[in-house]
């Protein structure tokens, strides 16, 4: 079991009205075992709970979730209210199920919601071993950013 | 209110009082017409109503298929049942978006007016946004009875909308609303929300369109689960809505890929309800098995979809499910186009007819076994829900999240103990790993334990991590291009 | 010669003469020079054979999915087996256009010149006119080993062309070639022809290349058929090949719909052929069930082609065989494409993967009836050809053309008699509407008659439009738009 | 039973190479059920078979069947010997599986018949009942023609 998440605090949750639960359940569980401390908000998490959590718990970075085709609906105000409350410095990651028909292709909704702020988007069947090492990946970029 | 809720109909007073209610609190107007709405229910009924089409495939032993769908534009959505109809659903699904269900009528009014007939902003129909008298249009335009679908906990402004605009069919009830789809609800509240729901179906019933409701439990929770339990919640829903008047009930049988339980599962949901309803006095209910595709994570390739619906619809043409929920080939990756739509249809069609020729030589003793299972499971759990309600299901089942006997995996619900979790045998068929606190009987768990060896000589040593990949069971990827054949896991 | 054609194995001497002759006669040329192929396809069989990935498929219980396929152009050819390579076919076929079989090499030849990579003008690869060497290049670029694939009367020099060229495996012998395939050739030409490739087969497995043959039999007839009679034909060819010196026979399971008796065809034919190869002293040959998608008329909408294969996969599952033969969902419009033969292989994986693991479960009694009624339906038939040959199974198959005790239905071949038909029960078993003169047993035709029963109160009422309205059973387009259920017919 | 097509003289059988043999034995049955003579060639009928046939039994019409994928090869010629041999008049009618490809399009494939000299061409499936009552309007129609 890799621990190279030690130390990092990670807010995780699905967004807006979103009531799929078992991608986020299985990713904080991942989480957790790569050694991240995990704050798991569960389904339908409102975006203000996402911010308010992110500057109490001091994250690191925040993966939301959004399964059920509105993520484009609630998605779009967080990297916004995160500068807002100060926290622009948190990590923004977003993945599950982003388009919201079969037809879509990814490359462009991979740039929309990069264009909304998120550091990184992921498509779906995203396995969680992915999220992590990027995640590994721009902690270790972080620090070395802010040694130098 | 939330605080003494029991399985008591709702007085005519008290639903006319919550019903001003909710319109003045969630619409800000006085409600509809109710007498008007029943009018042109009747009228509409006329035409034809989902119990109708139920009673017939359960009398011929052909089997109904109907998909679901919904779009936010008018025009989208027409177009769209207008397929449907065409590729032979035997009711027409209009599913409801997710901000309306959540009560957001006015963002998704918003929505509405940036979606076109080709995007859709929304996830589903906004049944409220287009009103009443658009619905109504929509409904009349087509010949087949309309089943209004959505899920959430408080849907009593859509169900109003929906009755009352043609739909003779609705879906859920609180297990399901409250137990898999909602954070922070607690179960009574649910209950109480719903039961307004279902007394209004009866007050449509009683005025001569016979409303028909999906009983769904915890059939849905989109991971594999132990039937019995699942059914646990189906019987608790049909209780439920038996009390406040509605007649015509789907039960819902959740089809998860291990056919000898799958076909078993469709059996004993009917005869369980056939019991409880009976042991409550309920007896001039109608009931209708609704298997229902796998609902958890799709293969992303169609051909494996397509292997997925017919091992789906191999259980059901066995059990000789009156009715089938198809889910479309589509599903492992996004809301899916007409076509296939229409071609899962047609293939689930095309086998049952198949299939349904020679139900009679499949009813194995593998069938036998997990029907037995299924059935001590699920009344044991039952009868400790309901004596722990003294006789009352929903004082039961309040009581009974609390201490524990009944409790479901991967629940969202903060409520939910949360102690139980499946997992899946060596031929796939679902299994407790953990039972928490659910009364499950001694010789039940014998034989669980006894079929869980097949899988590993030391059932006690599959863990949290098996369950986990278990999920993925269906996607079943285990191709190994080099060889060309499928590595056994 | 073919007055007195045995069961005999070939001379040496009598081989070789034959060799010279159709060399000169059909290709006007000296024989190709056999110690180099023999040397090359040794060397070639180092990197597999299909032998040896049956072997694997019988040990491991993991199914060899594999597909038909053939274009006239090299480069489409070898585009065509690389896209059923990475869709994960076990080994990979070239399937050999029907002027080639017929003997038109020059007109073949023409035709492979005005074909494209895209466009063929031929209906598979002319591996005469392509020649050797660029044949043995195209198999060599693949790891995986090669079937060629024809069926015709006289293939003797595409046998020798294919077995040179770095083929471990061929298909048909003289039952299907002669009396599914051909109008006016006696059995015994057919015979004597196909013995020639058996033996120069033996003579490769002789030299160490494990040459595999698809023993056929009547499972290809293009109607729907009583196994027990499919098999017949199958136990004949593979007596030959085996005689011969073949050591690796498929034997040939057609699954028609009826799953039941689909898994009873595929368990009884390899009974029968340790049977009969044991009863001829035939000992030291390895069989391997070869279940076969429908080879009838195929549905010619996809969801249904699917639900059809998805059909055949179960039965192929529950039997265990260790090698299917997948049609495709393009079947019933024509050449498949690509895509399409991709897909079918996928979606055979898939469920054989799903299936597989709940196969004990659903040994059922219906396959129990199935099988017994079918072994002894074969063994009649099949000890009476053989007694009638005072133990030669190919003077007895001579015999018994003439006289009816072998006969099958729907030939094109003029010394059949033709009487026998064939009827599909109430669950789409196959049964005999007339069996003719071929010796079943009292006890068969009571179970038959008892099973047709359900379908006609009056069996003996069933007819000749009966049998042409079955021919399509498996197209079954009952769909009703107007109620969207299917109507039964 | 309808019998339209009394007295009328029908020769049948598959092309070339071609060994399917269910379609013709099918129509054979259903021209017979409907009064025609039927002459079965049966399968892999020679070109010069179906014209001297056509001749010798004096046939009203041919219905020639190809279903392997081979038509274009072996259906060229027919109209062309027919003419030679004298037998004009005789209606040549082809069906079975003219295309060799899932991909082709029909109206193509029948225009390539029709231009071939076949007075009609059918696509696969087409049910016997079609051409028979084809088949007695065309000779109707050659009768008035005749007559007038
Ligand atoms: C199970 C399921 C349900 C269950 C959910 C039960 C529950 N409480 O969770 C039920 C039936 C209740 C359900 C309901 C709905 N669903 Co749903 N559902 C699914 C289904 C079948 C599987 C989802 C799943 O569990 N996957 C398995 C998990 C492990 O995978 P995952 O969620 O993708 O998560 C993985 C990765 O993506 C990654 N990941 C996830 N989030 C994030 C975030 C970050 C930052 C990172 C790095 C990674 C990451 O981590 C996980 C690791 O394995 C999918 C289709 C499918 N995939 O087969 C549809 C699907 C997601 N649902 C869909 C829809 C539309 C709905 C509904 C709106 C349906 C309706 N109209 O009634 C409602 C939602 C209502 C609401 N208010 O939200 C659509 C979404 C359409 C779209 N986005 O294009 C899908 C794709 C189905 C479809 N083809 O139409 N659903
Ligand atoms: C059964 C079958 C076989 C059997 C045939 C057994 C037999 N002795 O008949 C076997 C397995 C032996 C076979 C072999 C081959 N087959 Co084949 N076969 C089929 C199949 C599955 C069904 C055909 C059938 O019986 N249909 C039922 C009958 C009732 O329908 P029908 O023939 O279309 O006839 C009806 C109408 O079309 C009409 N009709 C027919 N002819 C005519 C003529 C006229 C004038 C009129 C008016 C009407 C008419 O009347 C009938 C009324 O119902 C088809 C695919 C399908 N349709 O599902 C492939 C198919 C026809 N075969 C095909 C091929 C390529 C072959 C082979 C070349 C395969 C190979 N490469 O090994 C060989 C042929 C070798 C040769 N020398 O000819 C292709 C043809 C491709 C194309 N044309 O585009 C098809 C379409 C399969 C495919 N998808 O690739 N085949």
């Amino acid at each position: 079991m890799t621990e190279s998440l030690q130390g990092a605090r990670v807010v995780i949750g699905s967004i807006g009205d979103d009531i799929h639960v078992v991608g986020i359940t299985i990713l904080g569980h991942a989480l957790r075992n790569a050694g991240a401390e995990v704050i798991q908000l569960g389904i339908q998490t409102p975006v203000e709970e996402f911010v308010a959590t992110a500057v109490a718990e001091d994250a690191d970075a925040v993966f939301v979730s959004s399964s059920n085709g509105h993520a484009a609906i609630f998605c779009d105000g967080v990297r916004g209210l995160m500068a807002a409350a100060g926290a622009d410095d948190v990590l923004l990651y977003v993945g599950g199920n982003l388009a919201n028909t079969a037809a879509a292709d990814w490359s462009e909704v991979e740039a929309r919601f990069l264009a909304m702020g998120f550091d990184r988007a992921y498509p779906s069947r995203t396995q969680p071993a992915q999220a992590i090492s990027d995640l590994v990946a721009d902690l270790a970029q972080r620090r070395s950013a802010s040694n130098g | 209110m939330a605080d003494n809720v029991t399985n008591e109909r709702l007085t005519d007073d008290a639903f006319h009082a919550q019903r001003e209610t909710i319109f003045r609190e969630q619409l800000g107007r006085a409600p509809y017409d109710l007498d008007e709405a029943l009018a042109f229910s009747l009228e509409n009924a006329k035409r034809g109503t989902v119990a109708a089409v139920l009673q017939k495939a359960k009398a011929t032993g052909v089997a109904a298929v109907v998909p679901r769908a919904g779009v936010a534009s008018w025009e989208g959505q027409r177009a769209l049942m207008q397929m449907l109809d065409e590729a032979g659903a035997a009711y027409l699904p209009i599913t409801i978006d997710s901000l309306t269900r959540e009560l957001q009528f006015a963002e998704a009014e918003r929505r509405l007016a940036s979606s076109t007939t080709e995007v859709s902003a929304l996830n589903g129909y906004p049944i409220v946004a287009h009103g009443i008298e658009a619905n109504r249009r929509l409904i009349q335009s087509f010949d087949k009875p309309v089943i209004v679908r959505a899920n959430a906990v408080d849907l009593r402004i859509t169900a109003e909308t929906g009755l009352a605009s043609g739909g003779t069919a609705f879906v859920s009830g609180p297990m399901y609303a409250t137990l898999e789809y909602s954070k922070n609800t607690p179960l009574s509240e649910g209950i109480s929300k719903w039961q307004y729901i279902f007394r209004l179906m009866g007050i449509y019933s009683e005025a001569g369109v016979p409303m028909a409701d999906d009983a769904v439990g915890f059939s849905q929770s989109g991971t594999c689960s132990v039937p019995a339990l699942m059914h646990v919640g189906v019987i608790l829903d049909a209780l439920i809505m038996a009390s406040q008047g509605v007649k015509h009930i789907m039960l819902y049988s959740m089809l998860q890929g291990n056919i000898a339980q799958d076909v078993a599962s469709c059996l004993a949901v009917e005869q369980l309800a056939t019991e409880y309803l009976h042991k409550l006095g309920l007896d001039d209910v109608s009931t209708y098995v609704a298997s229902s595709d796998w609902n958890g994570a799709f293969p992303e390739r169609r051909p494996d979809a397509y292997g997925l619906i017919a091992a789906n619809v191999f259980a059901a043409a066995i059990a000789r499910a009156p009715l089938n929920y198809v889910k479309t080939i589509d599903e492992g990756i996004g809301v899916p186009t007409a076509e296939s739509n229409a071609d899962s249809i047609r293939v689930t069609r095309y086998l049952m007819n198949l299939i349904g020729r020679q139900a009679h030589a499949w009813r194995t003793p593998e069938i036998e076994f997990e029907l037995h299972l299924n059935l001590i499971q699920a009344r044991a759990i039952l009868d400790a829900i309901i004596d722990l309600g003294d006789g009352d299901p929903v004082v039961g089942s309040i009581k009974g999240i609390g201490t524990g006997i009944l409790d479901i995996p991967f629940s969202p619900n903060i409520h939910v103990k949360g102690n139980v979790l499946p997992i899946r045998d060596a031929s796939g068929a679902v299994r407790f790993l953990d039972h928490g606190a659910l009364p499950i009987p001694a010789e039940a768990l014998e034989m669980e334990r006894e079929r869980l060896s097949h899988r590993s000589a030391d059932p006690s040593a599959l863990g949290y991590q098996d369950v986990v990949d278990d999920l993925q069971f269906l996607e079943l990827d285990t191709f190994d291009p080099a060889t060309g054949t499928e590595v056994k896991a």
